[in-house]
């Protein structure tokens, strides 16, 4: 009896360190590779700010609770240099070296649709917090789950609020950087426009890179539209705004996705930027009462400020809510396995600072409304949904 | 009568505005033996250019052994029997003197491998007296050693037409006296030969044919002791310095 | 009149593509270097123009005086005592050494400034100019003026200075320049200089116009490469035809060919310049 | 026997070893069979390079253009069901068929000319295969379908498969350089006018060097498809699959048989420390890595050490 359990011992301390890395209760582990170098570096950094804040907070609160008591928590980064298949290496060594309880995918849905079989082979939840792709959650995948609503939840209330403040428009041009999310954006807006009966006077994209949009711009302005929409990221976005004044270009209408939610948008463009309509998954004039760990998005946004100095974008408060959601799933399932975890997110049905969160069939977050909003006065108003309106849409462009 | 070896046919070359070779026409014959002499810029080493395929002749026709040749790229024209040596010259710096020769023994000779190859170097480096040299690389060698290297680089390559570029220039006498001997015992195989040289006894120890070139133009051409003494010839070398080195040396 | 404000918005880039080709020809042509690092050089050059206007209000047309002696310097100690001891390898080690030195670069830059875009902003007038239909924008037009203002300066310094005198000497034979007394590695030094000036030059200039970001540098070695090579090698004068050339070919080819082949149809045109006429337009044939 | 039958006795024997033994002895350890992988493309890429930049002494930067075109080729087969080994033919197929009228136009051109040319092929491909987006995915990227299964299974034969490869390529290039287009290409490399002038029809053997060399590079492009799972223009037709292989051959020594090997083998291993400890710098790293190695060690690795030996 005694020699048994003796050997048991044994065997438990030989099996011991095994079992505490698999589980590693000690501390959570969370692997994120960012493109902190190359040309989404400017993404990557948002990305990381809003992971940062968040484990911040949760050491300020001692530490992360799981099945009663609280563990560390440490995000391990891995810089891919923006090169996908650099982050599926870098989320396979995450997992099969560093052991981490869960992935948040790297940038946008390119990559976080070629990083997600790393976290389905390997049964280790991942979070994609900048994918709206339909395509990447199509894939039949279980362990992946994503915090952006799909392209047309931003293209529809955007073509419902153009129509109903400008009924006569007709003419629209698309102009987009050939590029996954950009032109999965132009290619919703395109059937957003077709279904209101519009006509596409000019449908043109760019190159990832370019500098010089005049020539594209001249032809545009041959095409006499009176609906533009620009699909591309902020530094695009802006040169785009700039040479289209430089020209004289000025639709009744003009609208940019993604980049007028950043804060450098306006910054850049100043008085240019009036009237510019967008959509976003997310952005600082909400108000939800969350049940997570920044509760009130106005919490949120000022703890933002207060470490950043700069009011959080969707990127950054989707990266953040990622934590958050974690979170809020590990508390539920009192474990960090990785089936258990994946379980915990799939039934998760709870409001967080960053909206209501529950996961579709497929991963991808329902019920999450996109906020339309438009630059009034250097900052932007929230026009949709009319819960949370703080003015009316606006035409023209100076 | 017999095909000439080379023919060449109102050759012309243009550089620019301005005419390197200006209506060559010469004929040459199996194992003849001739020296193309000229003052410098007369358009010398344009002409074997020309006849070797590095330049392409602006006007003319060019026919080898019956065939015209006009256009044709230096590589084919090695590998079916017209060789050159170059004014400078262009060894492969790091290979051996042995495999220097065996290269053209394979791409130009014929030989099937490069053990052949070699055997056939070997040949040659001993019959042309350089054996020494076998396992050096270019730039151990002499020069006197690298222009014997590149004649048998050319002479491996069993060539019908061998077009000598002042293979003599910056040697001295004894030096001189070797490399002539080998062009001898390369053309006593019945290859035919074109010098280019400035050296008047070299010219006329060898040769019994001259062509003169005279501003890109045939000035002569004909048995080289009449052409010596052709009165327009010899006003074309008077105030030369190639004019005046030629009648020191014949005094 | 589509045509001619495209052809316009392409003359317009292409005077700064010119500021960007002339330094980079002129590098190639004397040193026989390309120096892959030039584009990086550009965006230093930018940050240069940037950081002058964001901390003293500098106007980046005038930062030209503040970036273009700063790197003159930079690239006179970098030829000097480090390029110049590979000078004399073959083309691959020298290609690639410089491509070292634009990592290095290129990193220490994201690392420093971040690789987020940079805009210098409220310096000119918004308002374009108007010419008939024709309109035309009073920054690009004030930076394109200066780019190929500073390329013929260059080109007169090369040929009325002593020392640039002594490059084009250099260029042309460079055993004769030696046997008469010129020290080449002062001469290459100064080459080398004055190519990343001009680089300085052509970044200030940029940075009036377009965001800046250590992104942007493999796209400005491509405008080098091809205006270079369109006007020819180591002639300033063929730096600014091939920079306004490409400008309106890029232009053109976005108009016909659609916008996001801007980059494939420059390429193309390269390629088939290099096959018809190395020596490009304005050019000798170089050195090899 | 000689030195040269003993070298490739010595090739086939121990890279038949590695072939059957690596992946059993790396099993359980996908870090470093993932690194094993790598270096086996990297060798591939390098040895296929070393053909035209070090045989015939042309510095091409074209690997790229190449690796990217065979990973594209094959990706797509792959998506339309073509069994995985026909597409790595077809991969192979493909780069050698775009090597021929492309090197044939190309090679005509020297030094920096050429140099220029080479790298804009890869420019003009990497923007045709983003525009060309129905066939490609554009920037969308290709997933490959066959990566999905069992990761061990994956790892493990993507281990295989590239080692093969790279052990096919260095015997190739041993080849070559004891063949009589070896002998032709050396000829070249030294002097291209003499060459021509004893019958060495350079166009041609500079043709077929530059054929030879792109079929391995376009194969690794297709089997680093197939093992990453997915790919995207800007990755594979990156620039650094150019220059990466130059580093290495340098590294190990230009234009020899085994310097393509060592030169790999370092360079992965270089790369890999700097990559961990210094995230941020690692392409700096990388180029303080070739400023360095050209000043201090420009003939490379192994002709250091050798000519070290004889001095000694």
């Amino acid at each position: 009896m005694q020699r048994r359990t003796v050997l048991m011992g044994m065997a438990a301390a030989v099996v011991a360190p095994a079992i505490v890395r698999a589980q590693g209760s000690d501390e959570l582990r969370i692997g994120a590779p960012l493109p902190l170098t190359g040309p989404l570096a400017p993404e990557g950094q948002k990305q990381k700010r809003g992971y940062d804040l968040w484990v911040k907070e949760v050491e300020g609160a001692g530490g992360f609770e799981i099945g009663g008591h609280r563990v560390p928590v440490r995000i391990i980064y891995s810089d891919y240099q923006s090169a996908t298949p650099r982050a599926v290496q870098a989320c396979d060594q995450l997992v099969t070296q560093q052991r981490v309880h869960a992935l948040f995918s790297p940038f946008g849905s390119g990559a976080a649709k070629a990083s997600s079989s790393i976290a389905e082979r390997y049964r280790v939840p991942m979070i994609a917090p900048t994918a709206s792709s339909r395509e990447v959650y199509d894939q039949g995948f279980k362990y992946l789950f994503g915090t952006f609503t799909p392209n047309e939840t931003l293209t529809e209330p955007l073509g419902n609020m153009v129509m109903a403040a400008a009924p006569a428009i007709r003419r629209v041009a698309i102009f987009s950087r050939n590029d996954l999310l950009p032109l999965a954006l132009s290619a919703e807006m395109k059937k957003s426009a077709v279904k209101r009966g519009l006509e596409i006077v000019f449908d043109e994209k760019f190159a990832i890179g370019s500098l010089d949009f005049a020539s594209a711009l001249t032809q545009m302005r041959s095409a006499d539209p009176e609906w533009v929409f620009v699909g591309g990221y902020v530094n695009d976005l802006v040169q785009v705004r700039t040479q289209m004044r430089d020209l004289g270009l000025k639709p009744q209408v003009l609208t940019m996705i993604a980049g007028p939610a950043y804060e450098e948008f306006t910054q850049a463009l100043h008085r240019a930027a009036e009237n510019i309509s967008s959509a976003a998954w997310w952005h600082p004039a909400v108000r939800y009462e969350g049940a997570d760990i920044f509760g009130k998005t106005e919490n949120f946004v000022q703890k933002f400020l207060a470490t950043y100095s700069a009011l959080p974008d969707y990127i950054e408060a989707s990266a953040a809510a990622a934590g958050a959601i974690l979170q809020l799933a590990a508390r539920k399932s009192g474990s960090l396995e990785g089936p258990a975890l994946r379980d915990a997110l799939a039934s998760l049905d709870a409001m967080t600072f960053y909206g209501p969160i529950s996961f579709g069939p497929t991963g991808q977050i329902e019920k999450l409304v996109p906020p339309v909003f438009q630059i009034q006065g250097g900052r932007p108003i929230v026009l949709a949904p009319t819960s949370i309106a703080q003015g009316d849409f606006r035409l023209g462009i100076t | 009568m017999m095909a000439a070896l080379l023919d060449v046919r109102n050759v012309s070359r243009r550089f620019g505005g301005l005419k390197a070779i200006d209506d060559v026409s010469f004929r040459l014959n199996e194992g003849e033996i001739v020296g193309l002499i000229g003052s410098n810029g007369a358009g010398k080493t344009t002409l074997v250019n020309l006849v070797t395929g590095h330049l392409r002749p602006s006007q003319g026709e060019i026919s080898f052994r019956g065939q015209r040749i006009t256009g044709r790229k230096p590589h084919e024209l090695a590998s079916s029997g017209l060789m050159r040596t170059f004014q400078i010259v262009q060894p492969f710096n790091a290979l051996t003197a042995l495999d220097n020769i065996a290269a053209a023994a394979m791409f130009a000779g014929g030989a099937r491998s490069l053990s052949g190859a070699r055997e056939q170097a070997d040949a040659a480096l001993s019959s042309l007296g350089i054996d020494h040299c076998r396992d050096h690389l270019p730039a151990r060698m002499t020069l006197a050693e690298r222009k014997r290297l590149e004649l048998a680089r050319a002479w491996v390559a069993k060539p019908k037409l061998l077009f000598l570029d002042e293979v003599n220039a910056g040697l001295n006498t004894g030096e001189i006296e070797g490399v002539l001997g080998m062009i001898r015992k390369i053309a006593a195989e019945g290859v035919a030969i074109v010098i280019i040289e400035h050296l008047m006894k070299v010219v006329k120890g060898l040769c019994p044919q001259l062509i003169v070139l005279h501003r890109g133009q045939l000035l002569a051409s004909g048995p080289t002791d009449k052409v010596a003494r052709n009165p327009s010839v010899i006003a074309a070398y008077l105030g030369t310095r190639g004019a005046a080195a030629m009648l020191g040396e014949e005094r | 009149m589509q045509l001619a404000q495209v052809i316009l918005n392409g003359l317009l880039l292409g005077g700064l593509y010119a500021a960007m080709a002339a330094g980079f020809s002129l590098v190639w042509g004397v040193l026989n270097i390309i120096n892959i690092a030039q584009g990086s050089a550009v965006v230093l050059g930018s940050y240069v123009a940037y950081f002058a206007w964001r901390y003293a209000g500098l106007n980046p047309l005038l930062a030209v005086a503040l970036a273009g002696p700063l790197l003159f310097g930079a690239g006179w100690v970098l030829q000097r005592f480090l390029i110049q001891r590979v000078i004399a390898a073959p083309v691959l080690i020298t290609l690639v050494f410089t491509f070292g030195m634009d990592l290095i670069l290129n990193n220490s830059m994201i690392s420093l400034f971040t690789a987020d875009y940079r805009k210098i902003e409220g310096v000119f007038p918004t308002v374009p100019l108007s010419l008939g239909s024709l309109t035309l924008p009073v920054d690009r037009l004030l930076a394109a003026a200066a780019g190929i203002g500073a390329a013929f300066a260059l080109h007169v310094y090369l040929h009325k200075s002593r020392l640039g005198r002594a490059i084009v000497a250099v260029r042309m034979d460079r055993q004769t320049a030696e046997l008469m007394g010129v020290r080449v590695e002062i001469i290459y030094a100064t080459t080398f200089g004055l190519g990343l000036a001009m680089a300085g030059v052509a970044g200030c200039l940029l940075a009036a116009i377009f965001p800046t970001s250590p992104l942007n540098s493999a796209y400005y070695l491509h405008i080098a490469f091809v205006a270079c090579v369109l006007g020819g090698l180591g002639s300033v004068l063929g730096a600014v035809a091939g920079g306004l050339l490409l400008g309106v070919v890029e232009s053109l080819g976005a108009l016909f060919v659609g916008a996001e082949y801007g980059t494939t149809v420059a390429a193309v045109v390269l390629l088939l310049m290099l096959f018809t006429r190395p020596q490009g337009l304005l050019g000798r044939a170089g050195y090899e | 026997m000689t030195s040269r039958g003993r070298l490739a006795i010595a090739i086939i024997v121990i890279g038949g070893l590695a072939c059957a033994g690596l992946p059993l002895i790396l099993a359980g350890e996908p870090y470093l069979m993932r690194l094993v992988t790598m270096f086996s493309l990297l060798l591939v890429l390098a040895a296929s390079w070393n053909i035209v930049g070090g045989f015939t002494g042309y510095p091409s930067f074209a690997t790229g253009a190449f690796f990217g075109l065979g990973a594209y080729v094959a990706a797509i087969l792959q998506a339309k069901g073509v069994d995985w080994r026909l597409a790595l033919v077809a991969a192979g197929l493909a780069g050698g068929v775009l090597a021929g009228p492309v090197g044939y136009g190309v090679l005509r051109l020297r030094g920096h000319y050429f140099a220029v040319a080479s790298l804009m092929l890869g420019t003009i491909l990497k923007e045709l295969t983003t525009g060309w987006s129905d066939l490609t995915g554009g920037g969308m990227g290709l997933t490959i379908a066959g990566a999905g299964g069992d990761p061990e299974v994956l790892a493990s034969f993507a281990l295989r498969v590239s080692l093969a490869l790279a052990v096919l390529t260095v015997l190739l290039g041993a080849a070559i350089k004891w063949s009589r287009l070896g002998f032709g290409l050396d000829c070249i490399r030294m002097n291209e006018t003499a060459a021509a002038g004893i019958g060495v029809d350079a166009q041609k053997l500079k043709t077929y060097a530059f054929i030879l060399s792109s079929i391995p590079s376009a194969v690794a492009g297709a089997v680093y498809a197939g093992w990453i799972g997915y790919i995207d223009p800007t990755d594979v037709y990156d620039v650094m699959w150019s220059v990466k292989p130059i580093v290495a051959v340098l590294l190990g020594g230009l234009g020899t048989i085994l310097g393509p090997v060592i030169g790999a083998a370092i360079f992965v291993a270089l790369e890999e420390i700097v990559w961990r400890n210094v995230l941020s710098f690692s392409a700096g790293g990388l180029g303080v890595l070739i400023v360095l190695l050209l000043l201090v060690l420009p003939a490379g690795v192994l002709p250091s050490l050798v000519s070290g030996k004889t001095r000694s």
